[in-house]
């Protein structure tokens, strides 16, 4: 609750006055139309309230009228970062609704996708926070050329940058040929030499180090009990991703890592994303490597008058911002009764006051960007 | 101007005495209302272009050949825009802010020497003028944050204010330093000791151990004046818009942008002459060829030095506001300090091998005690681990 | 010469008259930084460069923004709320003060004999090298003693600042 | 070797590479001089639909079917079936929108279409001055050639072609199968017909 700005005595007999203000929703660094009403006491803030909803979209009740397929092009614009993922999730929840088993080459072809707008996402959010840090634009723009090509591709494969639709229930739209597999090999063996270049510019900078270590930390207690997930999660140091939990997909035959910080502050939480980005050059390696033929598509699965036997399900992929998670409820129709999504951005914007509590405003705008929010997803 | 003067005087002998007088005063003048803000619109433009090309962009290209019309376009767009005035501010003290911001940028430069005898104003006090005009601009910030009436503008104003007061002790101590060495005020006679030795370039003071230290401090006290990259947290884009500007537009926005950037190359062009021989360089010297080659010494050193400030903002990310303050207080003062004890061990001991060694080794142990006490405050070695 | 003293002195008193008929106390600040920088200006007039120099770093760079400061702890900045009448009591009772004072002034400054001593106008040098002799020569006692008082304000105030933020 | 410092001069050093790279290298800088240089859109490219027609823009491949008209999920397209003077079906669009200030370019319509004939365009260059009006695409607008489509999308274009040919030659072999049938039965029928 935040108190009006009221007369409080701040050491001594000096009595100084607390100052409301309203950080967004056109401030340029609340990542969207997002909202904070901050009571500041000097530069400190005292409370903060996050205020959400000026991108409303009513994307459940609209997806609540509509056929199964027709939800999927609206997942994309959830976070508009990682549209594949996002596809996933629903598939998933869908395809474990009614029951439906995926090819082989198309789980390792959802695992390309997921991946690689796993390192687009991280490369931008890591960019964000650095641009949010003060750095003029050049982390950013770097971390951009990079997102570039791998929109590229996914522009290759999909047909758009960024509002994919790739996905279907049991599988994916289009087939990778050999060209693109080219493209993909090629994307993924030059991205550690960016992310090299990318720590030197920036990870042992003294300036980042002074700016963001020990700086709105989120304690493990505290991420569990607020249901925190993907890198902010494990930045606090829970073991929990659902790569590694649900094993969904082919993940259950990869090897690979998942970085857990000890501190859990806005320097975990940036260096958290860059671990994972090798990480996941290393899972991009192994499924370009062992990616078999096959179909792409369940045949099944039709396109028209697609039903779903009654029933309710929950489907859960670890996105680039956390679990993002569908709960489906079917009655037998050609719609869903229930469609309710479980959104990471939101679920881990709720912990927001508690770490900024006691820092500087110029800290609150690095917290806010070391969440790597998404609005599309907040608001939804 | 006694050297305009004197030339004057001599080339149109049969005017009246006081013509000459005028068009004397008058000719710097025009020089620094001409010259300055002409590089500050050609430093706009290298500006974005070298920006750019460190993003991996082309920068502007678009107006003119290579875009070299941009800052021109510019300059008309921004004149055209309306000029909003909120309704609640304090109309009186919003207008003038814009206007006296300009002015300490542009009295700096009375005293910088751009050539042999070529200054507006060779005044005995020369480096402690440029310093204290420099510090007026704090009051100009903050009437136009104060006046907006707009909270993330007066959060700028209190930064700016207590950023440029703070760091204004450090810059001093550092410029006192080579004061001590030169033994004069005189921005003038400040160039003059750096001459001579191997080229022009061996005795300029930065190429001394407390001299590189001392051009160190200038160099970050002078971006922190400026509210420049890292240290423009009046500004803070992502934190508070634009801070004390927020509330301009129009034309009052760019009397603040000239503003600034003529205060950063004024702070550049004092760097350049305490420490970096002014217009010193090979080939420099009195007659008019020398003046010439002096000119273009002093301008490429400030070209170098505006140049050494955008490669920083284009690399470096913001400090936060006690971090900036404890920087100032706990680094750089104390800093400050030791190296002007170090410019009395380079005065007084009498074999140079001598006094390089004692002075360099003094300041070298107490950048090894400033390290040691400040290293709390930063770097930290994080260990990671894999499930 | 005297028409630039004139001018000058009018924008000084013009700036001391604001500051304090002023009903805004950022109004009256500015209107003290307008009196100061007049200050300045007669001491450049005067040929005491560095004084002038000293003058606007130490009141206008930093003098008058400690007293900025100190007006944000103000809660009337605005002087909207603040007592009406200009011409009561006290603004009587501290013109007499004033006025005493620039008396009790005038009769010293012109009884002392460094006043009588000064040289005339143009032929002054640059002030910079006498005064830093006299300080480190004959006023040194003095020199040390505020040197030592400042310092104990400093660690005065650090002391003040540290049990704050220890509190928080 | 450690001193403080060191990972703000890193820094600089990478910056310095970039700056003095772009001059050298092309393939550093990203940007693209757009009105000079264009992009080769890939095959898979897709911006608004369109329509595809054989021959003549009279015969358009749309039957008029309002398929994609369920199926879009903004709901954009509007359909009207041509219908002749006595009420009977034409098979083909009277009316055919598509608001593409509501588009999200999904390409279900694409893909929910029996007959191939609603397509991607890679056409990104719509932008109108108009909000309303403007960025409804009518009939006239949406119908272009199959060459069109053959020439933004080889690839594809050669599959549907091939696809259609095959099912137009089916359709033709079932056709002639059936009157050869019928004509058996016709040349069958009147032995027997004249036998009684």
């Amino acid at each position: 609750m935040i108190a009006a700005p009221s007369t409080i005595p701040a050491g001594g007999a000096i009595t100084t006055q607390l100052l409301e203000i309203s950080i967004g929703p056109q401030h340029p660094s609340t990542h969207g139309v997002f909202r904070m009403d901050v009571v500041l006491d000097g530069e400190v803030v005292r409370a903060l309230k996050p205020v959400v909803g000026y991108l409303h979209r009513n994307h459940e009740q609209l997806a609540e009228k509509m056929s199964w397929l027709g939800s999927m092009p609206y997942t994309d614009r959830l976070d508009y970062f990682n549209s594949m993922s996002n596809n996933w999730a629903y598939a998933l929840a869908v395809e474990k609704l009614a029951g439906i088993k995926v090819p082989e080459r198309a789980e390792y072809i959802r695992v390309i996708m997921a991946e690689l707008s796993r390192l687009q996402n991280h490369a931008s959010a890591i960019g964000f926070l650095l641009q949010d840090c003060g750095a003029w634009g050049t982390p950013l723009l770097y971390a951009f050329k990079e997102r570039e090509k791998i929109l590229d591709f996914f522009e290759t494969v999909s047909g758009s940058r960024m509002m994919c639709n790739y996905f279907r229930f049991g599988g994916v739209r289009v087939d990778l040929n050999d060209e693109m597999l080219a493209m993909a090999r090629k994307i993924v063996a030059e991205f550690p030499k960016f992310l090299d270049e990318f720590e030197k510019l920036m990870t042992t900078n003294e300036v980042v180090l002074a700016r963001c270590q020990r700086v709105g930390i989120l304690p493990k207690e505290l991420a569990i009990a607020g249901s925190i997930s993907g890198p902010v999660a494990r930045a606090s140091g829970v073991e929990y991703d659902i790569r590694k939990v649900d094993k969904y997909g082919v993940y259950g035959q990869l090897e690979f890592g998942v970085p857990v910080g000890a501190v859990g502050d806005v320097y975990d939480r940036y260096y958290i994303r860059v671990l994972e980005m090798r990480e996941s050059v290393k899972i991009l390696q192994q499924v370009l490597r062992d990616i078999p033929a096959g179909p792409v598509q369940a045949v099944e699965v039709k396109l028209r008058g697609f039903k779903i036997p009654a029933g309710d399900g929950y489907g859960r992929v670890e996105g680039a911002k956390g679990e993002l998670g569908f709960y489906l409820v079917s009655e037998g129709g050609p719609k869903p009764y229930r469609y309710h999504i479980r959104p990471p951005s939101f679920i881990n914007l709720t912990v927001l006051e508690d770490m900024c509590v006691g820092h500087k405003v110029a800290d609150a705008i690095i917290i806010l960007g070391s969440i790597d929010i998404v609005l599309g997803e907040v608001d939804r | 101007m006694e050297t305009i003067y004197q030339l004057l005087h001599v080339t149109f002998a049969n005017v009246p005495a006081w013509t000459v007088q005028v068009a004397a005063f008058l000719i710097p003048i025009a020089f620094i209302f001409g010259v300055y803000p002409a590089i500050f619109a050609l430093t706009t433009l290298v500006e974005r272009k070298a920006l750019g090309r460190i993003q991996n962009r082309y920068g502007p290209n678009r107006v003119g050949i290579f875009g070299v019309l941009q800052p021109l376009a510019d300059g008309l767009k921004i004149l055209l825009k309306e000029d909003i005035v909120p309704r609640v501010a304090d109309k009186f003290t919003h207008f003038l802010a814009p206007v006296l911001i300009v002015v300490p940028g542009l009295l700096v430069y009375l005293v910088v020497p751009v050539a042999p005898g070529m200054v507006a104003v060779d005044l005995k006090i020369g480096v402690l003028f440029a310093l204290a005009v420099g510090t007026m601009s704090a009051i100009a910030l903050f009437m136009a944050g104060w006046a907006s009436r707009n909270k993330f503008s007066l959060l700028g104003a209190v930064r700016a204010v207590a950023q440029v007061v703070s760091y204004e002790v450090p810059t001093v101590m550092a410029g006192v330093a080579v004061i001590m060495a030169a033994g004069t005020l005189s921005t003038l006679t400040i160039v003059q000791r750096q001459g001579g030795g191997i080229l022009n370039i061996s005795n300029w003071y930065v190429f001394r151990p407390w001299g590189l230290v001392g051009f160190v401090l200038f160099v970050i006290g002078g971006l922190a004046e400026s509210a420049r990259c890292p240290f423009d947290l009046p500004e803070a884009e992502s934190e508070l818009i634009g801070g004390y500007h927020t509330e301009y537009s129009g034309f009052k926005f760019a009397l603040f942008q000239m503003g600034e950037y003529l205060a950063g190359m004024a702070m550049a062009g004092v760097t350049v002459t305490l420490f970096l021989g002014g217009y010193m360089g090979p080939g420099s010297g009195p007659g008019l060829v020398g003046s010439l080659i002096a000119m273009l010494w002093f301008f490429s050193k400030l070209a170098g030095m505006i140049m050494l400030n955008i490669w920083i903002r284009g690399t470096w990310p913001r400090l936060r506001v006690d971090q900036l303050m404890g920087f100032a207080w706990k680094v750089l003062l104390p800093l400050a300090l030791v190296n002007i004890v170090a410019v009395g061990f380079w005065h007084f001991l009498t074999p140079r091998p001598l006094a390089w060694v004692v002075t360099t080794g003094w300041l070298v142990i107490w950048f090894l005690v400033l390290t040691k006490c400040n290293a709390s405050a930063i770097l930290e070695k994080r260990e990671y681990r894999y499930v | 010469m005297n028409i630039a003293f004139w001018i000058i002195s009018a924008v000084a008193v013009l700036g001391a008259v604001l500051a304090v008929t002023l009903r805004n106390l950022v109004h009256c600040v500015l209107a003290l930084i307008l009196f100061f920088i007049g200050i300045a200006a007669h001491y450049f007039l005067l040929r005491a460069d560095f004084l002038g120099t000293v003058q606007i770093l130490i009141y206008v760079g930093a003098v008058a923004v400690l007293i900025l400061f100190a007006i944000m702890l103000t809660h009337n900045v605005t002087g909207v709320d603040g007592p009406k009448e200009l011409l009561g009591v006290k603004w009587w009772s501290g013109a007499a003060i004033a006025a005493t004072l620039a008396i009790l002034l005038k009769k010293a400054i012109l009884s002392d004999p460094l006043a009588t001593l000064l040289p005339a106008g143009d032929k002054a040098q640059s002030s910079v090298a006498e005064i830093g002799k006299a300080l480190v020569a004959g006023w040194v006692v003095s020199l040390e003693a505020i040197a030592i008082l400042l310092t104990a304000a400093l660690i005065g105030a650090v002391v003040i600042a540290l049990e704050e933020i220890q509190k928080s | 070797m450690n001193y403080p410092g060191k990972g703000l001069v890193e820094g600089l050093a990478v910056t310095a590479r970039n700056f003095v790279g772009s001059y050298f290298y092309k393939d550093r800088l990203t940007t693209v001089q757009y009105p000079e240089e264009r992009i080769q859109t890939p095959e898979n490219s897709r911006t608004f639909p369109f329509l595809v027609f054989d021959e003549s823009p009279d015969k358009p491949r749309c039957t008029a079917c309002k398929i994609c008209e369920v199926e879009c999920p903004p709901k954009c397209i509007y359909i009207v079936m041509d219908r002749d003077d006595k009420g009977k079906p034409l098979q083909r669009p009277k009316a055919f929108d598509i608001d593409i200030s509501v588009c999200m370019q999904c390409q279900i319509c694409v893909e929910v279409c029996p007959f191939e004939s609603i397509k991607m365009d890679n056409d990104y260059e719509k932008s109108k001055y108009g909000r309303f009006n403007d960025l409804v695409q009518r009939l006239p607008d949406l119908l272009k050639s199959n060459d069109y489509y053959r020439q933004i999308k080889p690839v594809k274009a050669a599959e549907v072609d091939a696809k259609l040919k095959a099912e137009a030659e089916a359709k033709a072999a079932k056709k002639a199968a059936a009157v050869a049938a019928a004509a058996a039965k016709a040349a069958a029928t009147p032995p027997a017909g004249s036998a009684t």
